[in-house]
Parts: C-alpha cells; structure tokens; sequence
C-alpha cells in the first residue's frame, strides 16, 4: 500500500507544496463548511426550544466579506500555480534533447547518439532533459508521476516537456490519453541513472551511428540531396537542377516567409517542411519542394532533422 | 365555425400574448441557430489559420459566379417573402401567397443552382476532399480542408433551406385555406423570421467560400 | 438603467428601420412606405454584393479581407433590422438576439485566442 | 387542435386522473404528464449506466483486470459516460422536476409551447433508441469525450451511432431549455415579479440559457465529427492540416457548460429545501438568484482548463485559469448562504433535508477540489488521473444526483399524492452518503498517487484503492436501489398526501396533490415575497 508519491525530479517539490498549500485550504474550508452544518443542525434542531433572539438580517456586508475573502485566496492559488506552469513548459536551456514518438500502443525513445529504447526511457540524473514529442497516429499522453510532469502527444507536431531527475530508480511512464484499446498497455518506465551508469549504457547500447549520421544516410536515399546538394549546400544552375534553399546553418537562424513573416528555423520547422512544405513556404525559392508525408515516418523525420541540425555551424547564441 | 382570431392555448391570457410568445420563441430559436453556425466558423478560423496558403488555394476554385448569383437570389427571396408579410397584414391574402410562392420558388432555384449545378461541377473536378482529390502537391492539405469545410457547410445550410421550403409550403397551404389571415399571422411571421435567417447565414458563408481566398 | 439601455437600443433600430423608409420616396404611411423601405434596403444589399462580387473579380489586396467580411456582416444587420423587423414585438426579442451575438463573440474571442497565440515549438536560444 | 377555450373546465380532477388509457398518455401535452414520462425514461438510463459501470468496478478488482478483454472495458466505460452524461444528468432535474414545477411555481397553467415539450420527449426516445442500437451493435470506445482522431479515424466501435444519438438529445435539450425560458419570460401570473420568484426558477432559467446557447455548438462538432467518420477527411484531420485541439474547444465549449446543467437544477432544489425545513427566509435571495446567473454566464469562459497540457496556448491556458477561479465565487457564495439560512432556524430532519445537507458536504468536496484542477500547475499532475474522476463525480454525482433525490422526495408528495415511508427514506440518503464517499474519496488519493483514468490494468500498488472504491460501489448501488422500491411501494400502499405536506411557501404548495390538469382553477395573484417562513409558527407547530 502506498500513501506517498516519490518527488524524483526538482519541480516535484514545487507541485507538492502547491498541492500542499489546495490540500490545507480545502481542510480549513471543509471544517467551516461541515462544522457550521453540524452545529447548527444541532443546535437549531426544531424541537429546541430555545429563544433564537434577534435573526440576522443586513446581508450585504456580510456577503460582500466572503466574496472578497474568496476571491483573495483563488487569485494567490492562480498566481501560484500559473508561475509553476510556465516555468514547468518553457524548455531550459542546454539540455540534453530526447525524442520520443508515441504509436498505438507503445513508446518510441530515440536519443542524440542513435540509441533506441521502446517503453523506457534512460536518463541521467541531476541534468536538464527536454523531450520533444510526436505522435504517429492518435493523441497519446506522456505521463511520469514521480516527475508530477505530463503533456498530451498530438500527430503532426512537436511538444517540449522537460524535467530534472534528482533521485535515482525506477518510475512508471503512463499514457494518460485515452488512445484505443491498449491503453492501458501504453505504459513503461523512466530510468533515472548516475552519470557515469548513464555514459555505460549509452555505450552498451551503442547504435548504428548516431541519430544524425543515420539521417544522413536517409538525406541521401530520399533524394533530399538531389535539390539541396549533396552535404546541404544548396541547389542552384550549377550543382543541381532545381534551385533549393541550402541546409548547413540553417538550423537556429531566421527564414524569411513568402508572407513576409521570419521564423526562427527549429525543429518543428524543419520538420514542417519536410512534412507538409506548403504550410511556411519559405521566401525567394519555388514552390516545388514535395511533402514527405505518408513516406517518410517519424523517427525518419527525427533523423532528417538532426542530420540538418549537425549541418549547422557549432552556434553559441 | 371556430373563430381563430379569439381562440388560444389555456396558459395565455389573449390571443395576442400567444402570439408574441410564439415570435419570441422563434427568435431564441434561431439564436441557438447563431451559436450553431459559430462553431462552423470556428473550424474556418482553425483550419484557414494553421494552413493559409493550402486553404485560399482551395477557395480560389470555387465558382465565383454561381455563388454570387445565389446570394442575390436569397436576398431577393427574403425580400419577397417581407413584402408578402406587410401586404397580408394589410388583408392583401392573395398578393401574400404570390409572394411567398415566388420566395419559395427562389428557395428552390438556389437550391437546383447549389446541389445540382455547382456541385456536380465541383464533383466534376474533382474536388471532394477524397482520394482523386484535383488539387496535388504541397497545398493539397489545405485545399482538403477547404473544401470539406464547403461540402459541409453548404450541406448543413442546404438542409436548413430545405427545412424552409417545407415551412413556407405549409404557410402558403394554411393561408390559402383561410387558416392564417391578418386576424391570425403568428405562423406568418415566425416562418418568415426562420426563412430570412438562412438568407443571413448564407451571407456569412458567402465570402468565407467565395471571397476570402481570391486575395493576391 | 436597463430600461434605460433597452430603450435606447430597441429605438436607434426603429429609427434606422423608419429613416430606410424616409429615404424612399412614396406615402409615408400605411403599406408604401414599409414597401419602399424593403426595397430599398434590398437594392443596397445589392450593392453590396456587387462590390463584394466586383472585388473579388479584381484580384484584391489581402488588406481588403476584412471588408468583405464587414460588408456581409452589414448585410446581414439589414435583414434582421429590416426583413425580420426585430424592432418589433416584446423586449426579449432584442434581448435574444443581443445574446446570440455575444455568445457567439464568446465562441470565436476565446476560441481562436488559441491558434493565435500558440507558440507550435519553439527553440529556447540556447 | 390543442386551441381551446379560455375558462378551464370546474372540475378539479387531479391529472393523474385525466384519462387512463397510453394514448392519453402519449400524446399529453401536459407538462406534469411529460415530466412523470421523463421520470421513468431517465430511471431506465440511470440504471442502464449504473450497470455498466458495475462491471467497470468489477474490472477494476484485479491489477491485471478481471474482464479479459480491454475493449470490452473501453466499451463499457464510455457507454457509463455517455448514458450518464446525456440520458441522465444533464435532463435530470429539468425535464422531470423543472418541468412539472415550473408552471406550478410561475402560476401558470402550462409551459408556453407544450406540444414543443411533448417533441423534445419524443426526441429524447428516439436518441435513447438510437442509442440503445449502438449499444446493441457493440458500443463505442472512445469515452464519452470523443477525442479526434481517435474517434474519426481510428476507433472501430460505433461512434457515428452514438454521436448522432447524442446530436438528437442535444435538440430534446435545447427544446426544453427553450420552453423553459419563454415561459419563466411570458407566463408569470400577475404580481409574480423576478424577485418573487423561488430560487429554484432562476436556477432552472439559468441552466436553460446554457441549454440553448452551449448545445447547439455540440451538434455542429459531433456533425462534423460524423462528417470526417464517414469521408475519412475533415476539418479535425491532422494529416492534412486540420487541429485536433478544435475538436477539443468545441467539445468543451459545449461540455464545460453542461457541467452546470446538471449542477444548477440541483443548487436550485437545494435553496427550495433547506429554507423549507429550516422554516426560515433564504438567507441572501438575491445573490443566490443571481449567482446562478453568474455562473451560467461565467461557466462559457472556461471550457479551456480541461485542455492545461494539450499543446492549447500557454497564454490561452493562463486566462482560462484565472476565468475558471471566477466561476468559483459565486458557487461558495451559495454554500455560505446556504448555511446562513439554517443560522437561528427551526430544523427537521426529513429525508429532503438530509439529502440537501449531503448534497452540501458532497458538493463543497467536489468545488474544493476543482480548484485544483483549476490551478494549471497542478492541474499538469492531476490531469487524466482518477482524481479528476473523483472531483467530477463528487460534483455530479455527490451533488447532482443528491440534490434530484433530494427534490424527489421533497415534491414526491405533490406529484404522486402519496407519502413515502420516510423512515426508509432516511436510511437511503445516509446509505447513499456513506456509499458514496467510500467508492470516491479513494479515487482521490489513487489520483494523486498516479494512477490515469480507463484504464484496464494498472499497477499491483494501486489495487487497495480500488478495491475500497469497488466495495463503495456495491454499497452506493444498495443505496440506490433502494428509493427505487420504497417510491415505488408507496404508489400503491402509501399515505395519501396533504396539499402541503412540509408547511411549505411556493404556489405549488397551495393547489391539491396532486395538481389538476389546469394547474390553478383560477390564475393566482401573488403578493408575498418567497419563503415567507415564519419562525413563531414553526415553533408553535413542534411544540
């Protein structure tokens, strides 16, 4: 039997003394609520006797009272808990950057150096994790308890969550979405381990290449490189036929729009172009770059734009 | 013979209280319609927001003309249907159900123009969002979405004028019986309220299908 | 102070429903001038269209969007002040159609605050 | 056709007994007839979706889940869901009581459009039928939620079924709430102002409001979910561009409402009853009257919180906070005038008080803990946890489903005639209160602990609470059974019934039980304030 929920990760303590905070007003709010009903239930019983005297009966500075006290107490809880919530989804900065993919009905983890786990999930203590999210069918939801973290996992398009484990072991990882009949089945576990364990299992689990070299292999097989050349310099009259954007130090730098609009070229970016190209067409190209939906899978699309990540230029911004 | 102008359910206190209520409950009526339709234009903002260029692609191919010539159409017929409703408060009963015929025969042009013209043409081209969709390459998402958004929002109007054509029918029926007069007009008036608000819908859908999308 | 709003509001529509008529030429009472206001707001409708029509022909400025967009929206106040005659009969014909319009501001306000102000991922500069 | 003369017939003859055979009964156009038609269409749902989360709890016995197969369970909860939310709670109250209430309570002799009220009966059969057939043909798997694209692409249970039978409900609801709110606008008797009218009436105009303007934007959603369900492309589609989180807006824009549909008929009832048998005014008329304006108004602010860890914009998440804190106040403002009016007043303790005063204690634990749900950061580990189950169900089903038996067993009397045993009356409301805390106040904690909602399986560590909350269940079931008999007992054997048995004010109280077909035999004219209670006369009666 288990009263107690593990604080694993730095915002857990955070969450918990929020939670703390709600869990000693609705006890004060309750004793009045019931203690009044009970006493008075008691002591007004109809069959008391007693002379009641005089009945209360200006209400409005009485009213006006526990509206402004209520009101005070739910705005100090909002604020509170608003300034946890931006704090808990604004990704920090270095972390380490793990992709996970959700699918009917399981957990698909790839991390930078190529490793693939399915259903856990190994991380180092102590460090800054950001995880960035997709789903490949319904809407999944990335749930760690210990952690108190949780975001839902939407198809074609990219969500950041990020936590710090601080307490070695082993937690649940649950969907909490609703997402077909093996929901219940979605589940796995988050591996928080020492940095040195952490460095042995990522060379244990050492995979063909990392997850950018086999982007690469991809960029060549897809035919990316017929039209942004060959190491992603770009396409003009003379290394291809098609003029196409080039890719080396595109990653992090601003893309000016056919609308006029700049964006900064990240990986949601990235992979919108390659996924579905016409949504932020960019500017002073043609459009005839092909979308890659339906061919390329996901976790092709998390290689593809780590390869285009690596292209970029150590930057230090 | 019962003598309608006098004669009202029990809970009223006069014929003309039952009267009044009957309007009233058609405008509520229709502005549960209001919110209905809103959530339709919500999915408009959603879909045209996340996918601009795709989603004007789209409405760039639909027919201008016969939407144009549509939306004079109901105009018109909401305006002869008024028309009718001021000459039969007046005693006018037979100029009324000329009006109203002609509204309805307007309700039915718009809807051979829509369903048996338009979008056989549309279906001609290919454009129903589903697997010969006409329009390929990087905007056909968004095109798709337009067009299903018009395939069904066009459905869900045409349904409401259907409903409409029926209700005049009835009306014209009742007046030409000497059922509704101008001792007796709720009916009148409560249909008419309905028949026009598919004409406003109808405004609203005209320049989200037809107009919007052909900026450059 | 409600009474005050209502009466205020039911009235500016009667006034804009009567200056309709007043515009037009004819009797000023009994059937012609209601006839001649409906037509009148009917022939500005299509006007209305027309431009929405003849602007769209020409291949207009995205800036214009909001236009057509207004234009229909005064489009369909004329028909509900005029066709539907809603300054007619009890208050709580205005006061539902007041409601539908805020509930429907209600729907597309907080509704697209969404879309609008979502970030779809965004890369701390790191 | 129904167009009749204006005086009514001389004959006070109750409408019960107006006509015996079914077609006087199906073709009533009688509010009181519909509202008893209503009562028994909803007692079968209640128990259609009682039973299937019997076996839900059944299920959840066993860590690895005593049902073999998962999407039986995934059936057999969303079929709880939907029934329960469409086919129970959200017509409860109003259909059944508000309907044969609020012509009495007006001083009217009937709804204002009554063959409307006859319709939306009938629709609410034919949703029922519709689906019961799919039902029949296996059910649905997505939660009475709908999520896309799991709904319009993906699920193989009968969603199309059972949205269409739920779009037909929607137009039940949305005549109901429309008849109620041009009635309460042009039926008043003379002298019955807006501050003369009980509580019960503004909380029913109230719910009606979102009946109408919230309802309607279901309908269009679960159209075009059926829409993208049948052509395989919509406007929910990821694929080709579309946002799943619009499905979700206007889901909620819609479902968040609907959580006060079910909840303000019940707070209604509950300011009618605790002045009654606290023979004392109610303490704060007006802010009761026009908190439950307020929260209706408030309630379309804030369907954003249930969608904190979507990907909805933080900015979105943030105002949806704030607005949802909003719609907080005025509901503890009723709890505190509530207890202001039991404050010096003479107190019985009859089966409506005490289901009232567990409606009370069961709501405030359920408001209390949407403040956590509330507050985005907690919301992030709460969220899609058997603690949002447990918040919802303390409000629903703690308060909602207390207050209607609460109210049913208050007017039971002026409905029926009959009096029920009121011993057996008291036994079930504190049967219900003990049930209900043990099945929910562990879900709470199992909640908190981690455990996500519809889930079939769960870890070994969770299974105590669960079983708590099973054996709860199989109590609260007794407790539910039992009204079920004694009710219906008492049409048979029970005392006949005085015109005002609990020495209440209102103007349903002053004509016979029960009623006659017309109502009033003449239209009253009201001059009292409500709840003129008057404390020197309670204390001469108990003494």
């Amino acid at each position: 039997m288990k009263f107690w929920l593990a604080q694993a990760s730095t915002s857990a303590p955070e969450s918990d003394y929020l939670m703390l905070a709600l869990v000693l007003a609705s006890i004060a709010i309750l004793i009045l609520v019931f203690g009044l009903m009970l006493i008075y239930a008691f002591k007004y019983r109809a069959t008391n006797r007693m002379d009641r005297g005089q009945i209360m009966k200006k209400t409005w500075r009485l009213e006006i009272a526990w509206t402004i006290a209520t009101m005070a107490v739910f705005f100090g809880l909002f604020v509170w808990g608003a300034d946890l919530y931006v704090r808990l989804f604004r990704p920090p900065a270095g972390a380490l950057q793990i992709y996970v993919v959700g699918k009917q009905w399981m957990w698909k983890i790839q991390h930078e150096g190529g490793q693939r786990e399915i259903n856990s999930l190994h991380v180092p203590v102590g460090r800054k994790i950001q995880l960035l999210l997709t789903s490949e069918d319904v809407i999944h939801d990335f749930a760690v308890p210990a952690f108190r973290i949780k975001h839902d996992v939407l198809p074609g398009r990219y969500e950041s969550l990020w936590f710090e484990a601080t307490m070695p072991g082993t937690y649940h990882l649950f969907c909490n979405q609703l997402c077909g009949t093996g929901h219940s089945r979605m589940v796995g576990e988050v591996v928080v381990m020492s940095g040195a364990d952490y460095e042995n299992w990522l060379a244990a689990n050492g995979a063909a290449g990392t997850l950018a070299e086999q982007g690469k292999i991809l960029f060549m097989r897809n035919g990316c490189s017929g039209c942004h050349g060959s190491n992603g310099a770009g396409g003009n009259q003379s290394n291809s036929t098609v003029p196409a954007p080039p890719l080396a130090g595109l990653y992090g730098s601003p893309v000016t729009l056919v609308d006029g609009q700049v964006v900064i070229a990240d990986d949601g970016y990235i992979h919108d172009c390659i996924l579905t190209p016409e949504k932020r067409r960019v500017a002073s190209y043609p459009p005839i770059m092909p979308s890659f939906s339906g061919i390329l899978s996901e976790d092709d699309v998390l290689k593809l734009v780590a390869y285009i990540k690596s292209l970029a230029p150590e930057k230090q911004l | 013979m019962h003598d309608e102008a006098v004669a009202h359910e029990f809970q009223y206190a006069s014929a003309s209280h039952q009267a009044d209520t009957a309007v009233a409950g058609m405008w509520l009526f229709l502005a549960t319609e209001v919110v209905f339709f809103g959530a339709l234009f919500l999915s408009w903002i959603f879909a045209r927001h996340f996918n601009q260029a795709g989603f004007d692609a789209g409405a760039e191919r639909s027919e201008l003309e016969i939407g144009t010539i549509n939306t004079v159409i109901l105009i018109t017929g909401s305006l002869v249907y008024s028309l009718g409703v001021v000459l039969i408060e007046k005693g006018k009963t037979r100029a009324f159900i000329m009006c109203a015929a002609a509204a309805w025969l307007l309700g039915l042009a718009f809807m051979i123009l829509k369903f048996a013209i338009e979008w056989r043409h549309d279906l001609d081209r290919h454009m129903f969002p589903g697997a010969d969709f006409g329009i390929t390459g990087d905007l056909a998402g968004g095109a798709k979405l337009f067009w299903s958004f018009y395939f069904f929002g066009t459905f869900v109007h045409g349904v409401h004028l259907a409903v409409g054509l029926g209700l005049v029918a009835w009306v014209i029926l009742r007046v030409w019986q000497g059922a509704f007069s101008a001792a007796y007009l709720a009916p009148v008036l409560v249909v008419g309220l309905y028949w026009t608000f598919v004409d406003i819908v109808w405004l609203i859908l005209y320049p989200l299908i037809y107009l919007i999308g052909r900026a450059t | 102070m409600m009474r005050l709003l209502r009466g205020a509001f039911s009235g500016s529509l009667g006034t804009l429903a009567a200056l309709f008529a007043r515009l037009s030429p004819g009797k000023k009472e009994g059937i012609g001038w209601r006839v001649s206001g409906l037509l009148l707001t009917w022939a500005v409708m299509l006007i209305l269209v027309g431009i929405q029509y003849g602007v769209s022909r020409l291949h207009f400025a995205p800036g214009l969007r909001p236009v057509l967009l207004v234009l229909s929206v005064i489009m369909a106040a004329l028909a509900a002040i005029v066709f539907m005659e809603i300054g007619k009969g009890p208050g709580i014909n205005r006061l539902f159609a007041v409601a539908s319009l805020l509930w429907l501001l209600i729907l597309l306000g907080l509704g697209s605050m969404d879309p609008f102000t979502r970030v779809m991922y965004y890369v701390h500069p790191s | 056709m129904s167009v009749a003369e204006i005086e009514a017939p001389a004959t006070a003859e109750s409408y019960l007994e107006d006509g015996y055979t079914l077609r006087s009964w199906l073709l009533t156009t009688d509010h009181k007839r519909i509202a008893i038609l209503y009562m028994l269409t909803i007692t079968i749902f209640f128990f259609i979706g009682g039973i299937a989360i019997s076996f839900v709890r059944y299920n959840l016995l066993e860590p690895q889940g005593m049902i073999r197969s998962a999407e039986t369970y995934n059936r057999l909860f969303s079929m709880h869901g939907v029934v329960m939310v469409w086919f129970f709670l959200v017509p409860a109250v109003p259909v059944t009581l508000g309907n044969f209430l609020l012509p009495l309570m007006i001083g009217a002799r009937d709804l204002a459009f009554p063959r409307i009220n006859l319709l939306s009966w009938y629709l609410f059969v034919i949703a029922g039928c519709v689906l019961l057939v799919a039902l029949y043909a296996g059910g649905v798997d997505t939660g009475w939620t709908f999520y896309t694209p799991l709904s319009s692409l993906y699920s193989k249970g009968h969603v199309a079924l059972a949205a269409v039978a739920v779009i037909i409900t929607g137009f039940s609801s949305i005549a109901t709430g429309l008849n109620f709110i041009v009635s309460i606008h042009r039926l008043r008797a003379p002298g019955m102002t807006w501050y003369k009218m009980p509580v019960f009436l503004w909380s029913l105009y109230s719910t009606s409001v979102i009946m109408v303007l919230a309802t309607p934007v279901l309908a269009m959603t679960l159209l075009l979910l059926t829409f993208e369900r049948i052509f395989h492309v919509g406007m929910f589609d990821p694929t080709i561009g579309g946002d799943p989180l619009l499905f979700q807006h206007l889901f909620w824009f819609y479902s968040h409402p609907a959580v006060y549909i079910m909840i303000l008929p019940g707070m209604g009832v509950v300011s009618e009853i605790i002045p009654a048998f606290s023979s004392k005014q109610l303490f704060g008329y007006k802010f009761v009257a026009w908190c439950s304006v307020a929260i209706a108004v408030i309630s379309f602010l804030v369907w954003g919180h249930h969608m904190f860890v979507t990907g909805q914009s933080v900015y979105s998440a943030l105002v949806f906070s704030i607005l949802s804190f909003a719609v907080a106040v005025p509901s503890a403002i009723k709890i505190f005038n509530w207890l202001g009016t039991m404050h010096k007043g003479y107190i019985r303790f009859d089966s409506p008080m005490l289901y009232a005063l567990g409606f009370i204690g069961l709501f405030t634990m359920g408001g209390l803990t949407g403040l956590y749900v509330a507050t985005l950061a907690a919301d992030v580990h709460l969220h899609d946890t058997y603690f949002v189950v447990a918040h919802f169900h303390y409000v629903m089903v703690g308060g909602m489903v207390s207050a209607y038996f609460a109210g049913l067993h208050f007017w039971w009397p002026k409905i029926t005639g009959r009096m029920y045993p009121e011993m057996w009356g008291r036994a079930a409301a504190l049967i219900i209160f003990v049930g209900f805390n043990l099945t929910f106040f562990p879900q709470y904690i199992v909640g908190y602990l981690g455990m996500p909602r519809r889930y079939h399986t769960y870890p070994p560590e969770f299974q105590v609470w669960n079983v708590l909350s099973s054996a709860g269940a199989a109590v609260l079931a007794v407790g539910y059974l039992l009204p079920l008999l004694y009710l219906t007992w008492s049409l048979l054997k029970g005392k006949q019934a005085s015109t005002n048995p609990w020495h209440a004010t209102g103007l349903e109280w002053q004509t016979p039980s029960p009623p006659p077909t017309e109502n009033f035999e003449t239209t009253p004219t009201v001059t009292e304030p409500p709840y003129n209670y008057l404390p020197a006369e309670a204390l001469d009666r108990h003494a």
